[in-house]
């Protein structure tokens, strides 16, 4: 199963709150999940706890998925900001600035057996290609 | 190191000395004339030029939160007009909001040296003191914003104007203010809920209180802390047709607070308040109508806010005015209420040389500087950047001093407007001391500035010198020199340092932040302490110790004791 | 100050997290070390909680690639040098710093020529152009408190960013007009269900993306136009008229909007709509507007900016003189193009806050991160330079999101040997005047 | 007159200041005079000639003309204020090309950054690839957009395009995104591709016509008829066209054309045809 989502990135209390010790595992918690409505977790034939693969053109990620607190939104995903999302986000400014870093387009499937990156395994990966 | 410096045979024009053009040297040690420098001192060639204390300048608004929010709000305004960083200077931008630092060399470069920023909101006042910091050579004072104050209204619909006086004397100190500005008294308490006062009788919504009361109140607060300058005024309904009657009756109702030959209030930017007619339309001087008030009595003083036909931006704390400005005119708006104390507005405008309201506004303000008989009670502004930007002060000296720059001026504007002006009737031309007068000795009188505006011994070593003879020239017909001159002064020394040569910053020094040292007797300090504890809480967002600007927040402070020595 | 090794309570201490600046927490601090935040939200907790946490205890530099410890005297000469070769170098972040130490940072990108932005570009910074068309009419948070009978919260979530918000300043706040929550009706615009929308009188559901079609929506009723399309922004035109009447009838209203409206489709011009609908609604009732800021002092940094240069970020010294315009001049997009060849970062992760591509180009040039915890940045920096904590370690002036200034106060002693961002600063400027000077 | 030719001595990295680069600057100079005009290369003063080979050939029209061969994206401000002669740019061009020009042409055979033609007042300017946001735009906080002239772009243009437009003309070949003529208040702007949402968003004058589709209209915007031909530029263009007054918000003096074939969508407006 494949979801079509609208992503929008936020700040969450836990993000808030682990943003200045971007190393730790409270950290990864907190910002490398996306989510998901109720609906959308069972359309996609997962359980709340498992991960899901976001992907579009600018790239792909693997998060995991919880089961939205803020429902209903079906075919919107909700991630904190962070380095994670940003694999997805486009710096396009319009001309403005500021990238668009809310409501955008990306495709959800279930990622069983993939791993969610530690930090540090995503800046190797994304910024040296390693 | 030798801080002495001598001008040579300048021709000095020191209207509080009583000096008009007499050519003599003027001496100058640790920042102080003095009768005599060692013939080690410096010398300044000054034969042939005009020689005058510092200019003075009482009401600019220069530093601030509204300023800054027209900074912010106008990036039009600045790009065309910027200043490279040498290796002296910062960079900056102009035009009608100059950056800080562009507005210390300006005003440097005009031979001015003491500046007042007359409006503050005193919640915010930590920010008008940063600004002020951040601009260079010149010295500064503010003026923290009353007029629409919770508390003040409060102690002043109780009678209670001794309380009032220990919560000004309070606020002073705590804001590092310097005298009583009373904006649209009552009327913006009004605006935060949509609203106008409209007479000085009108009660303040939930407040029980008039301007008048307010008015009174605070100038009897001003007589019991001796504060070194009178309340500051801008009135109730300004820029509406017909507010002349309501600026005489503002005027007048506090004749009778007034000491004998003292000042008791001063009336500022008049122009916008010397409307007569109904409507714009029919929009009249009432210029001769104020003048002739302020000739009969001795208690007020005011300024002029001369418009100049440019683009600039309107800012004031009178947030209704600025609304309907906005309505008129379609511009973008800018709006800020400050809670339990005061607001602000911000509004671009073009005066247009065409337009029958601006030029009739020209006609005003000039009217105003030339019925004024006693040239220590009207003083040269732009309201800076209200009517215009302070860079255009040389030629409102021009107009002042020269009918035929007057009449020049006239040959370019709304015909219409002109003709029913009596401005063109008006013979009177400024002399070089009565120029020296509104632009500096009377401006530092008024402010109570005592070692500012003259250049008697013992006087602040602030000087302009400017390359215009003012024993050869006749500014009548040669302004444009005069003009000229003004400029681009050809030294502005401040404090004994040479700043300006040749209209150009040779040294950067920091300039002072004069305020009132305001103080209440013990019991009455205690009294206010204790209600204070009480009210500040349920009034303000922020709590009482952090409302407080510790002194050495001043770049340099240069506190002013009310009454002198305590 | 000197601090006494038993237990000390500070009062009246301003909250070093988000544009509330709290001003009315009690810290206790004993043996050094902050032991309880009294009144401080979860997300105040927890910075003074990270006091201790993934500090940098000693600068870096890479030599030959490696990052290797260094001493505060060559990271800042090693800094300074690449400042000052830099053709187009980016000083980026200034919003989690004091306005002393922003004050700097305008003078240093002046120096070097470069390219001084702050946060704003990737906050509120599509807001700050709407002013620049619109102009804004707004208030200082009292103001709310004591008068506001109407609250909206657009876009934007409190009851996570500004926890203290609703309960200080606005719909659970008593003021002398208003007596608290039953005194205040309270609408919430999202496209989720968010906490805050939880706790609103009414909860207004839009499609994504679909914000500047709803305020237009509601700016036709004001004008008294019919609307044609039956469904606005995934809602049935009609709750338009009823949103439109509630606004009109209210004696005082205010909108607090979030970047649910700077950062989707339409950007700057969704808050155009937002500004252009409040300064309409004057004419009917007293109605305000104002940003939720984010970082405690990225209100301080337009500030700063804005009275030094005359604009509010996005600057561009590399003529040597203030030049603006975001799109252009901004942070994200200098590094999207990969038009800088140098970074200096303070109080900021862009690397982990930037979009990838704009990353990826920033972490190809050399950068000079100023910080007091690791970031994503510091691991990808040429020079690394602790920092003490400004709100804890250090004094400093902040602005709080209505423009009101405060002091933020020293709490405790920083770690052995850890600078502030301001004295760092100044011997960088101090070095690459001297270099330049040289030249 | 002369033929002036640019050719960069190398790949740029950082920004390049180049509003030196117009014709009036160049006529009347010794090629030696025109090698010394500043530039800058990024934070660094420098010439032209040191980043270009500059040659010079006699030709035969009356107008000074200037040829710039390679990739000047990175060049900002080129032909700022010009206000005669013509420039051609053979490959990428910078940002803010032909701000504030006031005659004369300009022909670019690749992009365009943007700010093209930004608070343009005459002149011409061709771009036969796309070109980026703002095109014809005002200054930030400034209502006096593109004032004169015309701009031809054959590929896309981006955001915001005529914001604060107030006379000349625009057509774009190919696509516009979203915001194109935000608040403009006179002038025309054809699109002869599609168009991304909010089109004509707060104008308060002027004439967008789409001969493709348009995303959506703007809830502002009213339905007035139906017109079978309608003018932009000097063409007639043969419709049938949904016409829609807008933006309401703003006193709907303006006109957004969207042909019928291709925006079936938007037949619920036909209802509301009085």
């Amino acid at each position: 199963m494949e979801l079509k989502a609208i992503v929008v990135t936020g700040r969450s209390l836990a993000q808030g709150r682990a943003k200045e010790k971007k190393f730790t595992e409270e950290y990864r918690q907190a910002v490398a999940i996306c989510e998901v409505d109720p609906d959308d977790l069972a359309s996609l034939g997962i359980q709340a706890g498992q991960n899901v693969r976001l992907a579009n053109s600018k790239g792909s990620i693997v998060l995991k998925a919880v089961k939205s607190s803020q429902a209903p939104h079906r075919g919107i995903v909700f991630v904190a900001y962070g380095p994670w999302i940003n694999v997805l986000t486009d710096s396009d400014s319009d001309g403005t600035g500021m990238p668009t870093l809310k409501g955008i387009e990306a495709e959800v499937e279930p990622a069983p057996g993939e791993e969610v990156q530690d930090l540090r395994g995503l800046l190797r990966k994304n910024l040296m290609g390693r | 190191m030798n801080d002495e410096l001598i001008i040579r045979n300048g021709i000095v024009v020191d209207p509080a000395n009583d000096i008009d053009r007499e050519v003599m040297d003027i001496a100058i040690r640790g920042g102080k004339i003095v009768r005599k420098a060692s013939p080690s001192a410096k010398i300044i060639d000054a034969s042939g030029m005009l020689v005058m204390p510092g200019g003075v300048d009482i009401h600019s608004h220069i530093a601030g939160s509204k300023t800054n929010a027209a900074r912010v709000m106008r990036p039009e305004d600045h790009v065309r007009d910027f200043e490279r960083k040498t290796a002296l200077t910062r960079s900056g931008v102009g035009h009608s909001i100059p950056s800080t630092f562009t507005t210390g060399y300006r005003y440097a470069r005009m031979g001015y040296t003491t500046v007042i920023e007359p409006a503050t909101p005193p919640m915010k006042t930590r920010h008008t003191h940063e600004e002020l910091n951040d601009i260079p050579i010149i010295d500064k004072a503010c003026f923290p914003l009353f007029g629409n104050n919770w508390h003040v209204m409060e102690y002043l619909e109780k009678g209670d104007v001794d309380g009032c006086a220990a919560y000004i004397a309070w606020m002073l100190r705590s804001t590092k203010g310097y005298a009583i500005k009373i904006v649209n008294p009552g009327g913006v308490e009004a605006w935060h809920w949509g609203g106008n006062i409209r007479g000085l009788d009108w009660e303040v919504p939930n407040f029980g209180i008039t301007p008048r009361e307010i008015i009174r109140g605070l100038c009897k607060v001003n007589k019991i802390l001796k504060l070194p300058h009178t309340i500051h005024v801008h009135p109730n309904n300004l820029g509406k047709p017909g507010n002349y009657l309501n600026t005489i009756k503002t005027m007048d109702c506090v004749k009778d607070l007034a000491e004998e030959g003292r000042a008791a209030i001063h009336i500022t930017h008049c122009q916008f308040t010397s409307f007569k007619g109904e409507d714009w339309s029919t929009l009249r001087s009432g210029a001769e109508e104020i003048a002739n008030y302020v000739n009969k009595v001795k208690h007020v003083t005011i300024d002029m806010g001369q418009i100049i036909f440019t683009a600039t931006t309107t800012m004031t704390a009178d947030g209704p005015f600025e609304y309907i400005l906005h309505q008129l005119q379609g511009r973008k708006w800018h709006n800020t209420d400050v809670e339990a104390e005061t607001g602000a507005g911000i509004v671009p405008v073009v005066y247009k040389r065409k337009n029958f309201v601006n030029t009739t506004q020209w006609a005003i303000g000039l009217e105003l500087a030339l019925l004024v008989k006693d040239p220590w009670r009207i003083y040269m502004t732009t309201d800076h950047p209200n009517a215009g930007p302070f860079t255009a002060y040389p030629r409102v000296i021009s107009w002042l001093m020269s009918k035929k720059a007057r009449e020049n001026t006239m040959k370019r504007l709304n015909q219409g407007a002109v003709k029913k002006s009596n401005l063109p009737s008006l013979d009177r031309e400024y002399s070089f001391a009565e120029m020296a007068t509104v632009t500096r000795a009377a401006t530092a009188r008024a402010l109570g500035l005592k070692d500012k505006g003259h250049l008697g011994i013992g006087a602040d070593a602030d000087v302009s010198i400017y390359g215009v003879n003012p024993k050869e020239v006749d500014p009548s017909n040669d302004y444009r020199a005069v003009r000229k001159a003004m400029r681009r002064a050809a030294y502005t020394i401040k404090e004994g340092e040479i700043v300006v040569r040749d209209g150009e910053i040779v040294k950067v020094i920091e300039g002072k932040t004069f305020w009132a040292d305001a103080r209440v007797p013990d019991d009455m300090e205690m009294k206010l302490q204790s209600e204070l504890s009480e009210k500040f809480q349920d009034y303000y967002t922020i709590q009482a110790e952090n409302y407080v600007i510790a002194e050495d927040y001043l770049a340099r402070s240069a506190p002013i004791i009310p009454g002198g020595t305590r | 100050m000197k601090i006494l090794s038993d237990e000390l309570v500070i009062k009246n201490v301003v909250c070093p997290f988000c544009g509330c600046c709290c001003d009315d927490l009690e810290i206790t601090v004993s043996k050094n070390s902050i032991v309880s935040a009294k009144n401080a939200c979860a997300l105040s907790q927890a910075k003074f909680g990270s006091q201790k946490e993934e500090r940098i205890s000693t600068p870096r530099e890479r030599i030959d690639g490696k990052p290797l410890e260094t001493n505060y005297e060559k990271a800042i000469r090693h800094s300074a040098r690449i400042l000052a070769e830099a053709r187009y170098p980016l000083l980026w972040g200034w919003s989690c710093t004091s306005c002393e130490a922003q004050k700097i940072g305008v003078e240093l990108a002046e120096e070097v020529g470069g390219v001084i932005d702050n946060t704003t570009s990737t906050c509120h910074g599509p807001g700050l152009l709407a002013v620049h068309d619109i102009g804004e009419s707004s208030c200082t948070l009292g103001e709310v408190r004591h008068r506001a009978d109407l609250i909206i919260y657009w876009g934007c979530n409190p009851v996570h960013a500004h926890p203290r918000h609703m309960r200080r300043y606005s719909v659970q706040s008593e003021g002398r007009f208003r007596k608290g929550r039953k005194e205040r009706k309270m609408i919430v615009v999202d496209v989720r269900n968010t906490a805050t929308a939880k706790m609103a009188d009414e909860f207004i559901q839009i499609e994504p993306n679909s914000d500047y079609e709803a305020l237009t929506a509601i700016r036709m009723c004001l004008k008294g136009e019919e609307l044609e399309q039956e469904k606005i922004a995934g809602l049935p035109s009609t709750r338009f008229e009823q949103l439109m009447d509630e606004l009109i009838n209210c004696d005082y209203g205010v909108i607090f909007f979030g970047l649910g409206l700077t950062m989707s489709r339409g950007k700057s011009r969704n808050i155009d709509a937002a500004l252009s609908l409040v300064r309409d609604l004057n004419s009917k009732t007293k109605f305000l507007i104002m940003p939720m800021r984010g970082h405690f002092n990225v209100a301080g940094a337009n500030e700063v900016f804005a009275w030094q240069t005359g604009y509010p970020f996005a600057i561009d010294f590399s003529q040597g003189y203030p030049q603006y315009n975001p799109g252009d001049t901004s942070g994200v997009d200098i590094a999207a193009r990969g038009d800088c060849d140098a970074a200096l970062v303070i109080a900021s992760d862009p690397i982990s806050n930037f979009p990838l591509d704009a990353a990826k180009n920033l972490s190809s040039i050399p950068i000079m991160t100023i910080d007091p915890h690791e970031t994503v940045t510091t691991s990808v920096s040429e020079v690394v330079m602790p920092s003490t904590m400004v709100g804890i370690e250090d004094e400093g002036t902040v602005y709080r999101m209505d423009g009101v200034p405060l002091m933020l106060k020293k709490l405790i002693e920083p770690p052995e040997g850890v600078l502030p961002d301001t004295e760092i600063l100044s011997a960088i400027l101090k070095e690459v005047r001297a270099l330049n000077r040289g030249r | 007159m002369t033929k002036i030719t640019l050719k960069p001595k190398r790949q740029f990295s950082v920004p390049i200041e180049a509003s030196v680069i117009t014709p009036e600057n160049f006529a009347a100079k010794t090629m030696e005079q025109i090698k010394l005009l500043e530039v800058w290369d990024g934070n660094r003063p420098t010439t032209l000639g040191s980043l270009f080979d500059v040659s010079s050939e006699p030709d035969g029209g009356d107008e000074m003309t200037i040829f710039i061969e390679g990739d000047v994206s990175k060049l900002r401000r080129i032909g700022k204020g010009m206000r005669s002669g013509s420039m051609t740019i053979n490959g990428p061009a910078g940002m803010h090309l032909g701000e504030a020009m006031k005659g004369g042409t300009i022909t670019v055979n690749g992009d365009a950054g943007s700010w093209l033609g930004a608070r343009m007042r005459g002149g011409t300017i061709e771009v036969s690839g796309d070109a980026g946001d703002y095109v014809g735009s005002a200054y930030r906080g400034s209502r006096e957009g593109m004032k004169g002239g015309q701009i031809f772009i054959h590929g896309n243009a981006g955001n915001e395009l005529g914001c604060w437009m107030k006379k000349g003309f625009i057509r774009i070949g190919k696509n516009v995104s979203q915001l194109a003529g935000i608040h403009m208040t006179d002038g025309t702007i054809l699109v002869e591709g599609d168009s991304e949402a909010r089109i004509g968003a707060q104008m308060k004058g002027g004439r967008i016509v789409v001969l493709g589709k348009v995303a959506n209209v703007l809830p502002s915007f009213s339905i007035e008829e139906i017109r079978n031909v309608v003018r932009a530029g000097e063409e007639r263009l043969p419709g049938p066209f949904y016409v829609f007054a807008g933006d309401l918000t703003e006193g709907g003096e303006g006109r957004l054309y969207a042909l019928k074939e291709k925006n079936p969508h938007l037949q619920f407006c036909e209802a509301y045809i009085e």
